[in-house]
């Protein structure tokens, strides 16, 4: 699937999306009112390979919430909402909306690390994460993941969060970074600050997903640097079950998705094994 | 299963390079007209080379972002004709000579050009910027064409040859009747395209005109170089969506058939 | 300057450090009683052009530092010696070493990432980070820097260690990580952690570097991802007066010093300044 | 200043793709003699082309990573020669045919061989290992070459000839006086340098018999390949320094010029 953030804020996002081949569709983090988001430049390339973005969760708000549901669901997508929200309540108010309009899973977005009062600001503290999850895991019985980012407190977080109720944990979001023009002298993201996507952070996000499935063993969705089948192949023996394809998505997407699939099924032939299963967090076996 | 041990996204193939933002130096950044102005970049490090109409994201250092066609370009230089608008354009248009901006691109596809396409090129509005990149790319792949401009009045004209190589003849088509012809652009090309055989048409222009240009060459071979809202170029962020398609400008665009956007241009 | 943990361990490496043109050099951390590390591997390359380690501070404790601190100054060069610890007692014992065997300054490893007890573990916690560098910066008027890694409290710990008495902040360490093999599905890694350094980190120590200078103004040496002029002078511009050069050295290290100096200079004088002095922190300006 | 806009460490270049650990798969892992084992694997991604005395650190998935010299090597192959120590060894002679390794390399410097070079090639223990890989390449610069290969008995004997290609000629020295000459390779050595004329002379083997050949080749161009305890091979952590030397074994090495490193021999 892709990650969240990757167009799935309209109708159409979602069919471009669908295109791409993904089994899985995550929409945009939606908040209560909708939001512009930051002036450009949102998004660039870094000069490690890496992406550095600051979007500033824009997204049409839970007007359109339904609409981008239907659409998924129309295409036969798994259709999974990205609720952010600044206050306990507005998650349970985007959530209450995207149960509503039919979401197969719920994605809570702890873990943005560019908008202030969103994300990291409350998934850096397990108590928040227990509290918010705990409320929207109450709200039905449609799978709730929490999704995290990288902080001190990661495992811990984590755990809050399965002991509230999520049914998996979404584990890395972007990690935080700047770029300066060294002839400008000038910060080029808009915002100043953004976070850093693609090649550079997979190595951290294998260690997340690595320590996280050690002392939990949970359902883990693996997102953070995944270029290729190898790279996606790290973060299944970590422990991830599922995997989500975020900057990556820039550069040929469909022949992108396509490849990582047929290289992973090549692995788990190569390595002797029938199902993507077997080899969940194979890396921890002595 | 070897092949591909690196990442696909490391910096040895040129596409990956175009998302990079390239420090450039400017050269000049001159007046051409009442409506249009010209700036001359050295970008520091070599981009990848742009097929028309591929366009750049172009960074105001501290202020802005905003997408530009490409107007000119060689090995150590690129030119952009550019309309001041709003805060983005504004602050480009202060930018001297020494000092500094930043590329995104080349980005969105380039136009399917076959050698020796007898082409008709309508611009109109802002749509003049890539004018002398389409026409430059055009000549250079031995194609005969022509091209209309038109402009609501005369003072937004300037003399395109001079910035411009290889054109045949330009029709000049002004609403005011000042000059040249008398009237819109697609009028002017209804008149041509039932006289003349073109194998390809381009648009690039308002979408009203736009519109009006695929209805009057319907049944040709013709593509329309569309404007949205483009915020990362890069296919992530989703602001430059064509309504009712699954088409991203950035990297679908910006060109496109007339059957593909005919639904978005009507609304 | 090198990074400390670069060589730099035995008289030897610092004539090997002297021969790559630096002015000033780093003592690899040096701890109490001699420390043998971890088995190989130990450091490798990262696909995404980074690099990982798990050394465990290897090193031969403070009977050999002495000559080590000796063989710098013989050379005539600035002589920073890294004093690493797992309690103030240890930290102090190092530094009365390294003064009194004629130290030009001391750096205090408050943020190795990948040894439990040691670094990180202080680091991220402010007022042990306040503690360790009071009682050595009370110990003698050599200037004392305090290193400090990435966690969520890096701005914290840089106040406090400034209030504590450090003159100076060298930014950042490693960033943890970690790499699995998908044939063998192994850590590589013998320690199965590791820090990560090079160009995926640099946009992280930007980003450090530019809110420590932000917050507090002080005097940063600033490491982390430099491989050419260009990510030395970003640093620059976020605020750090000095750089350290680590994992890159693996490769032409001589070439690299040179190429990093003269790029630096042709950009200053570029950019119309005279001295790098003045190019310091010029990020912050509107 | 724009030629360096990307990082030096880029995979682009060829030298960077050293320091990465490039899995393999086992061909066959066998017993050469009693005291050596030969493993030959298959890169699962191309490697740069080795250059005598240039080695590997080879990892061996959850146990060790330690120093190897490249005993042969072709496009699809590369091939080991060891003797079983200690633990690394002790676990690579357990893996068999289609598991799995790593190969982080070649690492250190080439050895400057030049064409038509006349050589004499001196192996003693271990150092045997390497042998096969440097006739190769000798005899790819059309060097004329003669081997002396000491051992302690007999029984550490195999056929090099087997694993070798070109050799011309190979001395053997026993010191139990078993087979061939009896005694030292050094003391072999005394002897063909008196009566021939070597361009170069290389020595591999244990620090006592490379101290040995540096005092009997004085005046000559004598090159040594040493071992010391490599744990990063990047020229990193300084576990490979020479003691009394700024000469690091992993990236000025393994081999070196007898003057270079005389005082390291004695000590
Ligand atoms: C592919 C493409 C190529 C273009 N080429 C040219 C060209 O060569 N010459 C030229 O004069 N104009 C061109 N434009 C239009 C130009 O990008 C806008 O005029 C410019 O972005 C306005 O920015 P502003 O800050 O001055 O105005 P404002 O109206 O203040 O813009 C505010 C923000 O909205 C965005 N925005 C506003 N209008 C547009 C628009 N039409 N398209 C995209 N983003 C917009 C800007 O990115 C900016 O961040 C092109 C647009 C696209 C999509
Ligand atoms: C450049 C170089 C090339 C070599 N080539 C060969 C070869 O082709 N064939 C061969 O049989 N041997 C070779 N050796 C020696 C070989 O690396 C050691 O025999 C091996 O590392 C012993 O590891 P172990 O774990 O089995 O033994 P142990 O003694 O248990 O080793 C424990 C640790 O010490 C290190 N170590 C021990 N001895 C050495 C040593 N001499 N050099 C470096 N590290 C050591 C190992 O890395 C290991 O991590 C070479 C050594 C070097 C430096
Ligand atoms: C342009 C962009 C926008 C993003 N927006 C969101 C978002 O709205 N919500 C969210 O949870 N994560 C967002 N992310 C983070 C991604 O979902 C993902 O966690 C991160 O990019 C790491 O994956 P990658 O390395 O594959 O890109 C965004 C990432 C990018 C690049
Ligand atoms: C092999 C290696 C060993 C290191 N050992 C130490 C150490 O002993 N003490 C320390 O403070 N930092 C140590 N570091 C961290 C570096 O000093 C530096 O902070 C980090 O590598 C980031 O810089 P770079 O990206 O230029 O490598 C080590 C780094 C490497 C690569
Ligand atoms: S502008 Fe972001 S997807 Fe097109
Ligand atoms: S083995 Fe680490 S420096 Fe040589």
């Amino acid at each position: 699937m892709n990650a969240s953030g990757i167009l799935g804020a309209t109708p159409e996002h979602i069919a471009k999306l669908a295109s791409y081949g993904l089994a899985a569709v995550v929409t945009k983090t939606f908040t209560e009112k909708p939001r512009e988001g930051y002036a450009p430049p949102i998004i660039i390339k870094l000069r490690n390979c890496g992406y550095i973005n600051a979007v500033g969760l824009a997204n049409p708000g839970i007007e359109l919430l339904p609409q981008v549901v239907r659409k998924g669901k129309e295409l036969g997508l798994v259709t999974i909402v990205s609720v952010g929200g600044s206050s306990l309540e507005e998650f349970v108010k985007v959530s209450t909306v995207a149960l509503d309009s039919g979401a197969d899973m719920l994605e809570l977005n702890l873990s943005c690390p560019h908008t202030r009062g969103y994300g990291l600001d409350i998934g850096s503290d397990p108590t928040n994460v227990y509290e918010v999850v705990k409320a929207v895991s109450s709200l039905s019985s449609t799978p709730v993941i929490a999704k995290l980012g990288v902080s001190d407190n990661y495992v811990k977080s984590s755990g809050k969060a399965l002991e509230g109720g999520a049914k998996a944990l979404t584990l890395i979001n972007t990690v935080k970074a700047m770029i300066i023009d060294v002839y400008s002298a000038k910060p080029i993201l808009s915002n100043v600050f953004g976070g850093m996507s693609g090649p550079p952070i997979h190595p951290i996000a294998v260690k997340v997903v690595y320590d996280v499935y050690k002392e939990y063993e949970p359902e883990i969705v693996g997102v953070g640097g995944i270029v290729d089948w190898i790279s996606a192949a790290e973060l299944i023996l970590a422990g991830a079950e599922a995997l989500q394809l975020g900057s990556a998505l820039s550069t040929k997407p469909r022949e992108l998705v396509d490849s990582v699939l047929e290289g992973l099924k090549e692995w788990v032939s190569e390595l002797g094994y029938t199902r993507i299963k077997d080899l969940v967090g194979l890396a921890h076996k002595k | 299963m070897s092949r591909d041990w690196f990442p696909r996204s490391g910096d040895e193939t040129p596409h990956e390079h175009t998302h990079l933002v390239t420090p450039a130096r400017v050269y000049f950044n001159n007046v051409l007209s009442s409506r249009f102005r010209m700036i001359k970049v050295k970008p520091l490090r070599s981009l990848v080379t742009p097929k028309p109409p591929q366009f750049f994201m172009v960074w105001v250092p501290g202020v802005d972002e905003i997408p530009l066609s490409v107007a000119d370009y060689d090995e150590k230089s690129i030119s952009f004709i550019y309309e001041v608008k709003g805060a983005g354009t504004n602050a480009l248009s202060k930018l001297g000579s020494g000092s500094y901006l930043g590329l995104k691109g080349p980005l969105g596809k380039p136009l399917n050009i076959v050698e020796g396409f007898s082409t008709l090129l309508v611009v109109g509005g802002s749509g003049v910027a890539p004018t002398p990149y389409i026409t430059k790319y055009l000549a250079s792949r031995g194609c005969r064409f022509e091209v209309i401009w038109g402009v609501k009045k005369r003072s937004e004209l300037f003399n395109l040859g001079s910035v411009m190589s290889g054109v045949e003849y330009i029709h000049i088509a002004t609403e005011d009747c000042s000059v040249g012809y008398c009237g819109m652009a697609s009028e002017l090309t209804r008149e041509l395209v039932s006289k003349y055989k073109y194998d390809l048409v381009i648009g690039v222009g308002p979408k009203g005109m736009l519109k009006s240009l695929c209805e009057v060459t319907s049944g040709l071979n013709t593509y329309v170089v569309l404007e949205t809202m483009v915020k990362c170029g890069l296919g992530l962020c989703g602001s430059c969506v064509l309504p009712n398609t699954d088409k991203l400008l950035c990297v679908d665009g910006p060109a496109f058939r007339c059957e593909e956007v005919m639904q978005y241009l009507r609304t």
